[in-house]
C-alpha cells in the first residue's frame, strides 16, 4: 500500500530495489541487451549490494512521472539525474550528492541568435528552447521568463536533438555530460554545445526516497559516505565524466537550500 | 493525497487552453479524414488494378497499425526526406490519414447499400458515370452515412491525447506539464477525464438526433 | 405496325448476329441471332433461366458480350470501326448508342430522392440539355399519358408499385428512345395493380411507332401486344411467329410443353 | 550489425509484451463485453444502470485518461497495480466497453420469434440465452470483435506513454541508442501490421468454421 | 374423440372466461369465453386481424390478458390463489403451467444453429431433465412419425418449408404436452408442400388424444380436422359448431360472409 513506509528488511528480502531511470547517458542508459547502467543506477546498484539487497530493477521514465510514480509507490527510488531543487526536496527524500553537473545548450553550428543563457532565450521572442517535461531545465526556462509556449516539452533526447537538426527548436537544455553524450552519438558536425549555461547553478541529484521512507534513505547515507571515503564512489562516476570531488563538496542541505 | 479545489482553479485557464487546440486539431482531422476517405474509395474503385491494389493496401497497412507510431514517424522521420511540418499540422494529417481509412469504410458501405438497380437506372437514363456519382449515388448513399461518419470524428477526438507524444500543447500535455511541475497527478488526469466525458456526452447526443434524422448504416 | 413477313424489305432496327455470353462456365446466350424491324412490337417468352433478361440487359449495355455483333439503327451497339477492323467500342460510342434505348425494369429503379417529376424530367436536363421549364412541360405530358399527372410532386415511396411502374415507362419515354426495352414490368406488381400499367403499355403501343422489346409470363398480353413472338431457350431462340401461330399451332415440342405448363397454372392466353 | 541483432531482440521483448497485453486485455474486454451488454438487456433495472454507466464513462473518456488514471492515480487510492496490471486493466476496460454495445446489439438482431419458441419449449430465460441466442449472437458479433482486437492492438501503443516495455517503448529506446528514427520504427509498423494481420485472419477463419452450420454446408 | 355436444360431461381442459386483451387503444379481445374438452380437436377460423392468432399466443403465454381468467387442466394460468384471493402468478407457475401445452409457429421457428435432432431433443434434456440417449431415441421416433427420420443430422437451411415445419411439430411434440396449438402451419408454405405437412397432422388427430386448437385458413382441412369449429370476428366468437353445421348452414351473416368470399377465392371446402 502506498501508507507504510517501505523497510529495508522488506527490499531484502524481495531480493532488489526497484529504481526510475531515464535512459539519458552517462547519468542512465540501457544496453542493446536491455542490462541498465549508467553512473546513477551503478552507484545505487553498489549502495544497495552493501546494504544486502542484492539487485536492482530499473524502469525507464519520463522525469515528469517520476516523483508522481514515486509517490504512487511505482518505484522504490528515484537514481536518475533528479537535481535537488527546494521544491524537489519537499516532494521527496534525498540521500547525499551523488552526481553534479552544470546545465548545457544544443545548438545548430553557429549559434545565430547567440543564446548564451536562459535570459538570452526569454529575451529573443523567436527563440525557443526545448527541454524534458517537469526536468529542471524546463523549470530554469520559466523561471528566466520564457514564455510557455516558447518552452516545448521534448519526449526524449534523441527527440530533443532531432528537432534541434530539424530546426524545430533553436536549444535544446540538458546537464552537460548528457549533451556532450548525445553529440558523440550524433555525430553531427552541424551542432554546436555551449557549456556551461552562463548564470545557471550546478546541480547535484540524489537518490530519491519516498518521504516517509526517511529509514531507508538514512542507511542509504551511510553506505554512501563510506563509498565516498574509500574512493569506490569516485571509481564508478569518473569513468563516466563526473566529478566525485564535486559532489564530495558539498552537501544534501546546501543544495535544498540553494534557492533561485 | 486529498482533492485540492484551489490547485483546480488554478489550472483550469491552461486546460482550457489545451482543450482548444484538442478540438481544432479534431475539426481539421476529421476534415481531413473526410476527404483522404473519399480518395480511397475511389481509388480503390479504379479500373487500374496498380492503382486499386496499392491504395488498397496502403489503407489496410495505415488501419492495422497504431496511430501513435504513425505520429512518429510522420514527426521525425519525415524530415530526413525533407518533409518539416509543424506539430500540429503534422498531428492533423496523421489523424486525418488515420481516419480516412476508417472513413472509406464508412463510405464503401454506404455506397454498396446503393440498390444496383440504381446504377442500372443511371445508365438506362443515359446518364455518365459523373452525372450518376453527383445526381444519384451520392445523394442516396451520404446521408445514411453520417452517423457512423460522427461516430468516427467522436473517436478521433478521444485520440488526440497522442498528439502529446508529438509535442503538441494539447489537453493531455497541458495537464502533464501541469503534473510535471506540481508533482500533482490526481486532478489534473481526472479534469481532462471531465472535459473528455462532457464533450462526449454533448456529441452522443448529437450522434443520436443524426441517427434519428438520416438513419444508420448497416 | 409493320408485319414479320414483311422483315427483310425494310432495313432491322435492331440486328443481332451470333452473340453468346457466358456467367462464368455458364453459357447464358449461344449464338444467338435474330432482327427486329423498326416499329415492331417482339415479346420474348420462355421458361426461366432462358435468357430472355439478359438479351434486354445486353441492348442495355448493362451487361457485355463475349462474342458476335448487334447493330442498332445502322450501328454497331459494342464496336467501332478503325482502319476497316471492327474493335471494341468506348464508353463515348456507348454513351452516343444509347441515346436510341429506353428500358423499363421489373423492380422500377425509381430515384428514390426525387420527387415524381424529377425522376422524368433528369435525363433529358442532364444528357440532352434541355432547358428545366422545357423538361418539365413534356414531363408533365407523358405523366399524364400514363395517369400520373397529379402525382407529379409525389415522392416514389408515396406510390403503389402500379404507379411506380407508370412513372418509370413515362421516365424512360421522356429521353424519346427508338427503342424500348420492358423486363416483366407486371410481375412485382400485386394482382390488382398489373391491368393498369398493362393499359399504358397497350396504349403506348397503338399510339406511337416505336420499336419495343418485351419480356412477359402474361401470355393473354403478349397475344394482344405483340406482332411477333420469340420463344426463348437454353440461351438460344427455338421457335418464332405470330402470337397466333406461336400460341394456336406451336410447332416445337418444348414450345408445346411450356404453353401446356402455363395453362395448368391457371393462365388464359 | 552484431549491435542491431542486441536491439532487434530489445523490439522482440516488447512484441512479447504488446502481444501480452493485447491477450490479457481481449480476455478481459470480452468478459466485460458479456457483463455489460447482457446487463444492459436485463429486467433489473439497477444493473442495466450499472452497465450502462460502465459503457458511457468507458466510451466517453479517453483511454488515456483511463491509463493513466490506472497507472497514476489508482496506487494513491490504495489499488497498487503493476504496469501489466494497469496497462491491462485500461484497455479491456476501455475495449470491453465498445464491446458490449456489439454484443447488446447481436443479441438484440436475433429474431423475437426465437425468444417465442423458447417459451413455447419451456425454456427458462438463461437456458434460451445460453442455448438459443447466444450462439447465433456469436456468428454475428464475431467480425467486430475482431475489429475490436486489432483496435486494442493497436492502443497498447499508448501504453508506453507509461513507461510499460511495450514494443513502441522499446523503439524508442533503439532509436535514443542508436541516433536512428527511421530503422526502429519502421520495424515496428511492420509487426504491428503482421499482428493485426494474423488476427484478423484468425477470425476469419473462426466465422467461418461457425457459420458452417447456418448455411447449411455442413451435412 | 369427443364430441362438441358431451361439453359439460366432462371436465373441460381449457376454459377460457371473459378474457380481454388490448394492444394500446385497439380491442383486440373483448370478452372472450369459450372452453375445451380434453381430446377435442377444434379449428378457430375468421378474416384477418380477428384474433385468433392473440388467443393461441394466450393460451402459450406469449401476450398477458388485460383482464378475465384462464383455466388449463385444472389449474389457473394466469393467475395462482394466495390466501384465498387470485393473484397475478409469477414466472415458476408459468413455468410449470407450459409444460403441458406446445405450439407449432407459422414460420416454425426452427433454431437454425442446431440439427434437426437437436433442435427436437433440447428441451427435453433442459427441461425435463432427460438423459440424451432416451431423449435421442425419442425424438428420432417423433421424426420418423412426421418422416423426417433420414434428415436427422441435416441443419435446418438444408430443408424445404415443408420439411421444416414438420420438425417444428415432432420438436412441439417432444415435450408430450396436453394441448397442441397450430398456428396456420401451412400458410408460409409453397402450395406443393401444404399436403405433405396436413398428411402429418391427420395422422396426428387419429392416433393420438392430445388436444388441439388450430388456427388455419384451409376450410376443407379444417372440415376433415376438426370436431369443433370457432368462428372469430373482432375479437369475439360469432358462431361456433359441427363442421357440418358451419360449413354448410352457417347461421350468422358474417360467417355467411366470410365463406362466400373464400369460396369466390377458389377454395374447396
Ligand atoms: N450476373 C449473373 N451471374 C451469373 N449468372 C447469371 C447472371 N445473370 C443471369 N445469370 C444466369 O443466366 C441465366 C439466364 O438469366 P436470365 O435472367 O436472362 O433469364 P430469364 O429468361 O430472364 O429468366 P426469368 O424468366 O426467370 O427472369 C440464368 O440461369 C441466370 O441464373
Ligand atoms: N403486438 C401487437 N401490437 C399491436 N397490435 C397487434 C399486435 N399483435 C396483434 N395485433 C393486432 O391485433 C389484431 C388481431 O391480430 P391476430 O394476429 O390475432 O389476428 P388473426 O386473426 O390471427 O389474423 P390473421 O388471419 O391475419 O393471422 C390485429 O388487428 C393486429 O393488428
Ligand atoms: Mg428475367
Ligand atoms: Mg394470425
Amino acid at each position: 500500500g502506498s501508507a507504510g513506509a517501505i523497510t529495508l528488511e522488506e527490499l531484502k528480502e524481495q531480493g532488489f530495489a526497484r529504481l526510475a531511470i531515464a535512459n539519458e547517458p552517462p547519468y542512465t542508459a540501457v544496453a542493446p541487451d536491455g542490462k541498465v547502467s549508467g553512473a546513477a543506477p551503478d552507484v545505487a546498484r553498489e549502495v544497495f549490494k552493501r546494504l544486502g539487497v542484492p539487485d536492482v530493477a530499473a524502469s525507464i521514465s519520463e522525469y515528469g512521472a517520476m516523483i508522481p510514480g514515486l509517490q504512487a509507490r511505482r518505484f522504490d527510488v528515484i537514481t536518475a539525474g533528479l537535481f535537488m531543487k527546494p521544491e524537489r526536496c519537499e516532494a521527496v527524500a534525498y540521500s547525499e550528492p551523488i552526481l553534479c553537473d552544470a546545465e548545457a545548450f544544443l545548438l545548430k553550428k553557429g549559434n545565430s541568435k547567440n543564446l548564451q543563457s536562459y535570459e538570452d532565450i526569454a529575451k529573443d521572442e523567436t527563440a525557443t528552447i526545448g527541454a524534458p517535461g517537469g526536468g529542471t531545465e524546463e523549470k530554469l526556462a520559466l523561471e528566466a521568463g520564457v514564455p510557455r509556449d516558447r518552452v516545448i516539452v521534448v519526449p526524449d533526447p534523441q527527440s530533443g536533438l532531432k528537432m534541434v537538426q530539424d530546426g524545430r527548436i533553436d536549444v535544446y537544455s540538458l546537464p552537460v555530460l548528457s549533451i556532450n553524450d548525445l553529440v558523440k552519438k550524433a555525430n553531427d558536425p552541424n551542432i554546436e554545445v555551449v557549456a556551461p549555461v552562463q548564470g545557471a547553478p550546478v546541480y547535484c541529484d540524489g537518490a530519491a526516497f519516498h518521504k516517509s521512507d526517511t529509514a531507508l534513505r538514512d542507511a542509504f547515507d551511510v553506505e554512501l559516505a563510506k563509498m565516498k571515503e574509500s574512493g569506490e564512489f569516485a571509481k564508478i562516476i569518473e569513468p563516466y565524466g563526473f566529478s566525485a570531488a564535486a559532489a564530495i563538496s558539498t552537501t544534501r542541505d546546501k543544495q535544498c537550500a540553494a534557492a533561485q | 493525497m486529498e482533492w485540492d479545489w484551489e490547485f483546480v482553479w488554478e489550472i483550469m485557464p491552461m486546460l482550457l487552453a489545451g482543450v482548444r487546440i484538442t478540438i481544432l486539431a479534431t475539426i481539421l482531422g476529421s476534415a481531413l479524414a473526410a476527404v483522404v476517405g473519399l480518395v480511397i474509395v475511389i481509388a480503390r474503385r479504379s479500373a487500374n488494378r496498380a492503382v486499386s491494389r496499392t491504395v488498397g493496401f496502403l489503407a489496410e497497412f495505415i488501419r492495422g497499425t497504431p496511430l501513435l507510431v504513425q505520429l512518429y514517424f510522420i514527426f521525425y522521420v519525415l524530415p530526413d526526406i525533407g518533409i518539416l511540418l509543424p506539430p500540429l499540422l503534422a498531428g492533423v494529417i496523421g489523424l486525418g490519414l488515420h481516419y480516412g481509412t476508417y472513413t472509406a469504410e464508412v463510405y464503401r458501405a454506404g455506397i454498396e447499400n446503393l440498390p444496383r438497380g440504381q446504377w442500372e437506372a443511371a445508365k438506362a437514363c443515359n446518364l455518365t458515370p459523373v452525372q450518376t456519382w453527383i445526381h444519384v449515388v451520392m445523394p442516396q448513399a451520404i446521408p445514411p452515412m453520417i452517423p457512423a461518419l460522427a461516430n468516427y470524428f467522436i473517436a478521433m477526438f478521444k485520440e488526440t491525447p497522442l498528439l502529446s507524444a508529438i509535442t503538441v500543447l494539447e489537453l493531455m500535455n497541458q495537464a502533464k506539464s501541469v503534473a510535471n511541475s506540481s508533482y500533482r497527478y490526481i486532478e489534473p488526469i481526472t479534469l481532462v477525464g471531465v472535459f473528455f466525458l462532457v464533450i462526449s456526452l454533448i456529441s452522443v447526443i448529437g450522434l443520436r438526433w443524426l441517427e434519428k434524422r438520416f438513419g444508420r448504416v448497416a | 405496325m409493320v408485319l414479320a413477313g414483311e422483315i427483310g424489305v425494310v432495313q432491322p432496327i435492331i440486328k443481332v448476329d451470333r452473340i453468346s455470353k457466358n456467367f462464368g462456365a455458364f453459357q447464358c446466350l449461344n449464338e444467338l441471332s435474330f432482327e427486329v424491324a423498326p416499329g415492331e412490337k417482339i415479346a420474348l417468352i420462355g421458361p426461366s433461366g432462358s435468357g430472355k433478361t439478359t438479351i434486354l440487359r445486353i441492348l442495355m449495355t448493362l451487361e457485355t458480350i463475349n462474342s458476335g455483333h448487334i447493330e442498332v439503327d445502322g450501328d454497331q451497339l459494342y464496336h467501332v470501326e478503325r482502319n476497316g477492323q471492327l474493335v471494341a467500342a468506348d464508353e463515348a460510342h456507348l454513351h452516343r448508342m444509347r441515346q436510341k434505348i429506353g428500358m423499363v425494369f421489373q423492380l422500377f429503379n425509381l430515384f428514390p430522392h426525387k420527387s415524381v417529376l424529377d425522376n422524368v424530367t433528369l435525363a433529358p436536363i442532364l444528357t440532352k440539355k434541355m432547358k428545366r421549364a422545357d423538361a418539365e412541360r413534356r414531363g408533365m405530358e407523358l405523366l399524364d399519358m400514363v395517369g400520373m399527372a397529379d402525382k407529379a410532386k409525389a415522392m416514389p415511396a408515396q406510390l403503389s408499385g402500379g404507379q411506380k411502374q407508370r412513372v418509370a415507362i413515362a421516365r424512360a419515354l421522356a429521353l424519346s428512345p427508338k427503342i424500348m426495352l420492358f423486363d416483366e414490368v407486371t410481375s412485382a406488381l400485386d394482382p390488382e395493380l398489373v391491368e393498369e400499367v398493362l393499359n399504358v403499355m397497350r396504349k403506348l403501343a397503338a399510339e406511337t411507332d416505336m420499336t419495343m422489346l418485351l419480356v412477359t409470363h402474361e401470355m393473354s398480353f403478349a397475344n394482344d401486344f405483340a406482332d411477333r413472338i420469340l420463344f426463348f431457350d437454353g440461351g438460344r431462340i427455338v421457335e418464332e411467329g405470330k402470337p397466333g401461330e406461336i400460341f394456336r399451332h406451336p410447332k416445337q415440342e418444348r414450345t408445346q410443353a411450356f404453353l401446356k405448363k402455363i395453362i395448368a397454372a391457371g393462365q388464359r392466353i | 550489425m552484431d549491435q542491431w541483432s542486441g536491439y532487434l531482440g530489445l523490439i522482440l521483448q516488447g512484441a512479447w509484451v504488446t502481444i501480452e497485453l493485447t491477450i490479457l486485455g481481449s480476455a478481459l474486454a470480452l468478459v466485460m463485453a458479456f457483463l455489460a451488454g447482457l446487463g444492459r438487456l436485463s429486467k433489473l433495472a439497477p444493473l442495466r444502470w450499472l452497465a450502462t454507466a460502465y459503457i458511457e464513462f468507458f466510451r466517453g473518456t479517453s483511454i488515456f485518461v483511463q491509463l493513466f488514471w490506472a497507472y497514476f492515480v489508482l496506487p494513491l487510492l490504495g489499488v497498487p497495480l503493476s504496469p501489466l496490471q494497469a496497462g491491462v486493466l485500461a484497455l479491456g476496460l476501455n475495449v470491453g466497453a465498445y464491446a458490449a454495445e456489439v454484443v447488446r446489439g447481436a443479441v438484440l438482431s436475433v429474431g423475437k420469434e426465437q425468444y417465442e419458441a423458447c417459451v413455447a419449449l419451456n425454456l427458462n430465460r438463461w437456458q434460451c440465452m445460453r442455448h438459443i441466442i447466444l450462439p447465433q449472437a456469436f456468428i454475428v458479433m464475431l467480425p467486430t470483435f475482431g475489429n475490436n482486437a486489432i483496435e486494442l492492438l493497436k492502443a497498447t501503443a499508448v501504453v508506453s506513454l507509461i513507461s510499460l516495455a511495450d514494443m513502441t517503448f522499446q523503439a524508442q529506446v533503439v532509436r535514443s541508442q542508436t541516433g536512428n528514427t527511421l530503422i526502429p520504427f519502421a520495424t515496428i509498423l511492420l509487426l504491428y501490421f503482421a499482428m493485426a494481420s494474423a488476427l484478423s485472419w484468425g477470425v476469419r477463419r473462426l466465422e467461418r468454421k461457425l457459420a458452417r452450420g447456418l448455411d447449411g454446408v455442413r451435412a
